[in-house]
């Protein structure tokens, strides 16, 4: 494509400027909502890096157009945000220095990442790590013993901390040069495939292992009792908790505001458990 | 009750920021709560212990795209709190953290939509090149959460258990029931929202994948994500064979024509396939 | 004995005739017929649990491929009348159920060969463009089995269980036990058959895989299906990415040379692979 | 391939030839027998389609042949045959509007789809449908309830019927023409492939629950009985049934008749058992 | 003690011999070698069962990659000696046999060694064209081993259960240990041979997909093979078809231009990818 | 690629030579070790027919190569051995017949075929086989019968004399011609590709069922006492089979000698047991 590439001493990106938007990422849920996301913490994480490209006043264009797009809607598994923000400042740098590049890809390869990372993130560190760390503290807790929260808080937090620190440094490192490169020849498209093919799969299995729902109807038929979740379960397991997530996300496709689903589901919950549905 | 309070607000304040300042390092789980409460109220070691009890009750609760399904937290701090300064036992510090969890999940959704409130400014602030407002917007959106929790969590000591527990036993069994079956129906919205980020045409087989292994063969987990992980990387080393392919067509259709619009239409496959 | 003899002629023709001539809606299983008989015979509730007891015992019989392992409709017919009409209970109706149905086997495998006979008819009305006349032959055909059936039945009733089953007594423990081996071999007939209208060169490898899931893994058939749905989808939309490639390159290939027939030598490749 | 698009409102299917088709349906298996299966059921299914499309005397060289075509070797799971019998029926419509058509492709689509969606049917109808069905039927009889052979035959109906409605349905609209072009540039082959690779997996599933042969030879040895069928469990699960059906199918693979096999069985049968093999 | 002695040496002698010499079929297992000591040393049905008992302990132990986690041979034709010729049972020859095949462990990597040291010789042969030494020196080399066991054999037989007992029971508890724990560990460098012989870049997924079979499903090894080959034909089928197109862009690249080392680009990334 | 197909009964592998082939298949581990495997052993196995292949002292040039290639690295499961060396001896014969033949593809084929063959073949031979026929074995040996023994050297050896004949004549029969243009066209990547997927499924499989360690550690926190095992089997079944059998692999990698790791072995489980964490 071009030959321009920029040697590592050039790069905007130095030590002071890594440990500025390292430290700063640990408020990327500042401004959390549903709209957004966590959008504004995304952009407040950058920003020293935002300043260090654009520093002078004539800047402004550049620095404006930069802004607007780093408050883009976005959302993550926290710990695993560093890393594709890592790319974005990267590909921020390489926008400010290549001609032909297109900046709508920035927000475009955030965006693929963030679903499929989140579906791995999630699981790993809320279904997997959280969970481990909460065997091991309880056990020790449970004898009153201190140690029991303490290693609960160390055993979550080295994974966190490692993953937010090295996925800064590479996805800064990884960055545009070989993002840029992967989206042109395809080959984007297909890690982010992939990403989306095993965080699916992670969301599959949390969908029956936290959506727990389960109904509690029974009916009568002469003098037999039938017990609806038994007939259920007969057809196939976890039909409720699927049926339920997939409802729902069919309404988030129809655009319903995750609020109104909030409310549909507090009106809802009343009345089914009220009919002993639930 | 006014030193007790003012722990129990601290404690609030910190656990809620935990989240918003912190990126979540789980310091607001019932674990470390319970024990900070302990703490600040001369009971250390009954802290760590009802820690334990609340966490293993909470432990399916997660916070995953933002849904929030039963707080928690704040069912902890006031559990532990009550029980603590009247000296009484596990049995009724999780009679009272359970319902308060289901109804404090209504302060957790109201702060939040406050928050998107805030939302018309920050967009102001960009186009308008003040990086320092979106900054000091920002923290105060930080701390303000926190400090509504603060507020909450000393009204409640302050007031007393007494009043606080006669309100939870003034709410109709319907209601507990219905906050427990909401409880159980939130974490579809977490999922649903986090799969609205990763849905793309064609890859909905394989939530259904990952359900059925984790629902019919029982599998943890981390055995899901192994699988996962060798389906992922099968497939993909198969998608790179056909793109392979696909170049290699490509760059001779290239060659034997002239340099056109190809690479454009190569690109769009890429991203309607 | 007439009446009965002649309700029970009824119910094995209307049966049989569910199968040929309703596309077999389930009216001819056991839990059905029993209630029938018990209907006709002044004893519905009987009839009823009869029916209950006797589908239990068939659930497994299934005519796939149209190979009927064990005539379930009619032993459960005849077990039901004999019962209801002595007055005696589920146990012996079961005991008699379960030989007649093996035994009855025979008359299905009659009744279809004769059908193969009436081929050489419907082929020639169909040369000499008499479509009336195939109508009228399937009609018949049709009425055909369900006749012979219904003359069993009413031969059967009207000669008397105390016949019948000194017949069914007769019959050396050698020959049941091959009555029932057959009973347990002949699915395998139909399965064939099936496997036969679908195998093509590679596919027998899902055979195994689907073998396998239900044998190992015990899953039960829903949980192969979905298994073998996300398989499906994933083999194909691999498949259609390089049927892409494979006509980009077609394409390509016809552009560069004159239109040749390059199509067709694809349309082949297709059907070959 | 061509632009001769028929609208809508030309269909041959009418209301009434749909009404008159959907209910000569139920009569698939009038004169089912191992050499042409239901092939003249099906041909009887579309009689009336085929009066419609050739109602003149004229059109007897095409209607005779269409009568042949008609009455093919067809075997498929009731249910299912509407949907094959309405993609037959569209392309039979085409055949006589273009001139181009090859009519030897409508029995191959035929061919082509009802083996995989035998698989598919019979293990869906069949195989899970029936049972749960029955299970819920057989609970209500046990008690005498009359609602247990009722829900029986509506739980197992209900669905037979919407199958069987909206398979002609959706196979007439989809039929020729979508058909035609899938088959042209080998989009058919892909989803007859993916139907096949499912119907086999179902068989495979259906071969272990419905052959349910087990070996009942003990030898003995010095002091020790052995137990055949625990020897081969802990070579391979369900050989048997596996080995008898692969060895019934080699044999209609040698084109030896249904009947000849059914002899065989029966001898066979009789003769092991005898035996003590089984 | 001669004759026993002498015996015991020459079935030490088969056993070895049975592995170099005739490709291991499996002569050495405690199955084979107790029943030929009890019907040396006069007592077969002993050594029959004694075998049977022993094969139980050792079943677990395979020699994949060529590594051997504990001589099995050598524990039980000393344990079932020593047992039959002081008269004694199964749980004496168990307790000898367990540690001298844990001990016996280092008499064969010492072969093995050695072994090692004639390679040179074999290269100068091939270099020389001298066929003929390269036999001569391939029969010392398979006689070598076994003899080295035939000596122990006699030896340990010669001196007397007593001193080998002795020895045996002289060894310290964290002594035996240890052996038991590097039998354990000792199949990890055989499987690591071996994997080393069949990695290639990319195929690691696989190793982890038939662990996860074998580790979570519980699956048996017939069961883990089958649908391993199940994947491999699917795989290799959509291998297949890629390759199909690709040569069928070549042939037309081959076409368009004129004959270039393109085959050759092709074959590289065969063996690239 | 060239026409001058050898006819059947110009073969260099009459049947003499294949007679003695065959029995010198059996001395094939004669002087296997870690450096060479049984590379001397192979060469042994197929000296009759590179003797009946270049019988003259003219030949001599020709012949050495043959001799040092012949005694490459090799290593296999000695039943499935003869396969892969009828192969070699196929293109040992097209290499002297055919001028643009590629000698040093015939060590290629061997080293491709030999790993993956292994990978099926021990766990066949050495895993299921034997297993099984010593699970009958044991039976009948229990009791004191001879024919446990006898049962158990049977079971295990038809296969094994079987897999030895036929892979022979088959990898003869197959060899040069096929192997060669497979080779060429790319199927020999496939097909050794397929079989390294099966070969590390079944060593994957292997792995958890013949490396056995489980740790013992135990260590206690306040009054509670943690058993490390159980914390592992959280995370990860199996968890330290893998990783010692990953590090030693790694150590192989790095061509550290199987000698210096047996050492390291020993001095592991010395230290390591005496630490009792095994
Ligand atoms: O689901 C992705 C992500 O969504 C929100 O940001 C929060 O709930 C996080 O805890 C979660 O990881
Ligand atoms: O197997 C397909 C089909 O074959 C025959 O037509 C009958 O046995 C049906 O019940 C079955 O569904
Ligand atoms: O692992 C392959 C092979 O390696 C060595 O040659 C021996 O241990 C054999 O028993 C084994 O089959």
């Amino acid at each position: 494509m071009t030959n321009q590439v920029t040697k590592s001493d050039e790069k905007t990106m130095d030590k002071k400027t890594f440990r500025k938007v390292f430290w700063r990422s640990f408020l990327l849920q500042g401004s959390w909502n549903y709209i957004n996301g966590a959008g504004v913490g995304a952009l407040y994480m950058i920003l020293p890096f935002i300043r260090k490209l654009y520093p002078n006043p004539e800047d402004k264009p550049q620095r404006v157009s930069a802004l607007k797009r780093g408050m883009a809607y976005f959302n993550i598994t926290p710990a695993i945000a560093p890393f594709p923000m890592g790319i974005a400042a990267s590909m921020e740098e390489q926008n400010k220095k290549l001609a032909d590049f297109d900046p709508s890809s920035i927000n475009a390869v955030k965006a693929s990442l963030m679903g499929p990372l989140s579906g791995i993130g999630d699981s790993l560190f809320w279904g997997t790590i959280r969970v481990i760390a909460a065997g091991i503290g309880i056990g020790l807790a449970k004898a009153g013993n201190i140690l029991g929260p303490i290693l609960f808080l160390l055993i979550y937090n080295i994974p966190n901390l490692l993953a937010r620190y090295y996925g800064l440094k590479y996805g800064y490192e990884l960055g545009g040069d070989f993002i840029q490169k992967a989206y042109e020849n395809g080959l984007l498209k297909i890690i982010t495939k992939a990403a989306g093919i095993l965080g699916m799969i992670m969301v599959g299995a949390m969908t029956y292992s936290t959506v727990t729902l389960k109904t509690i109807l029974k009916f009568k038929m002469g003098s037999m009792t039938f017990n609806l979740q038994q007939i259920l379960d007969q057809i196939m397991l976890g039909i409720i908790p699927l049926s339920v997530t997939l409802a729902t996300f069919f309404l988030i496709r129809k655009k319903v505001s995750a609020n109104k689903i909030i409310l549909l589901m507090v009106v809802l919950s009343f009345v089914l458990s009220a009919l002993k549905v639930f | 009750m006014l030193v007790p309070a003012l722990w129990v607000a601290l404690i609030m304040f910190v656990g809620n920021f935990s989240d918003c300042g912190m990126s979540d390092p789980m310091i607001r789980r019932p674990l470390v709560m319970s024990m900070l409460v302990g703490l600040a109220l001369g009971d250390l070691r009954t802290g760590i212990m009802m820690g334990a009890s609340l966490e293993v009750i909470f432990l399916g609760i997660s916070g995953i795209g933002g849904a929030m399904p039963s707080d928690s937290m704040t069912g902890s701090i006031f559990g532990t709190a009550f029980a603590i300064l009247n000296h009484q036992g596990v049995a009724v510090a999780l009679s009272l953290a359970v319902p308060i969890s289901l109804l404090a999940v209504f302060i957790n959704q109201l702060v939040i939509f406050v928050r998107g409130l805030l939302l018309t400014f920050f967009e102001k602030y960009a186009e308008e090149d003040k990086p320092k407002a979106i900054e000091r917007l920002q923290y105060l959106s930080i701390v303000g959460g926190p400090l509504v929790y603060a507020l909450i969590g000393f009204l409640g000591i302050y007031l007393g258990s007494g009043s606080i527990s006669a309100l939870v036993h003034s709410i109709p069994q319907v209601i507990m029931n219905g906050l427990t079956v909401l409880g159980q129906m939130l974490p579809a919205l977490g999922i649903a929202l986090l799969l609205n980020m990763i849905y793309e045409k064609g890859n909905m087989i394989y939530l259904l994948l990952g359900f059925l292994l984790s629902c019919y063969l029982k599998l943890p987990i981390i055995a899901v994500a192994l699988i996962g992980i060798i389906l992922a990387v099968i497939l993909s080393s198969i998608d790179k064979n056909i793109l392979d392919v696909k170049n290699m067509t490509t760059s001779k259709k290239a060659a034997a024509t002239e340099q056109n619009d190809d690479q454009d239409s190569l690109e769009e496959d890429f991203f309607n396939d």
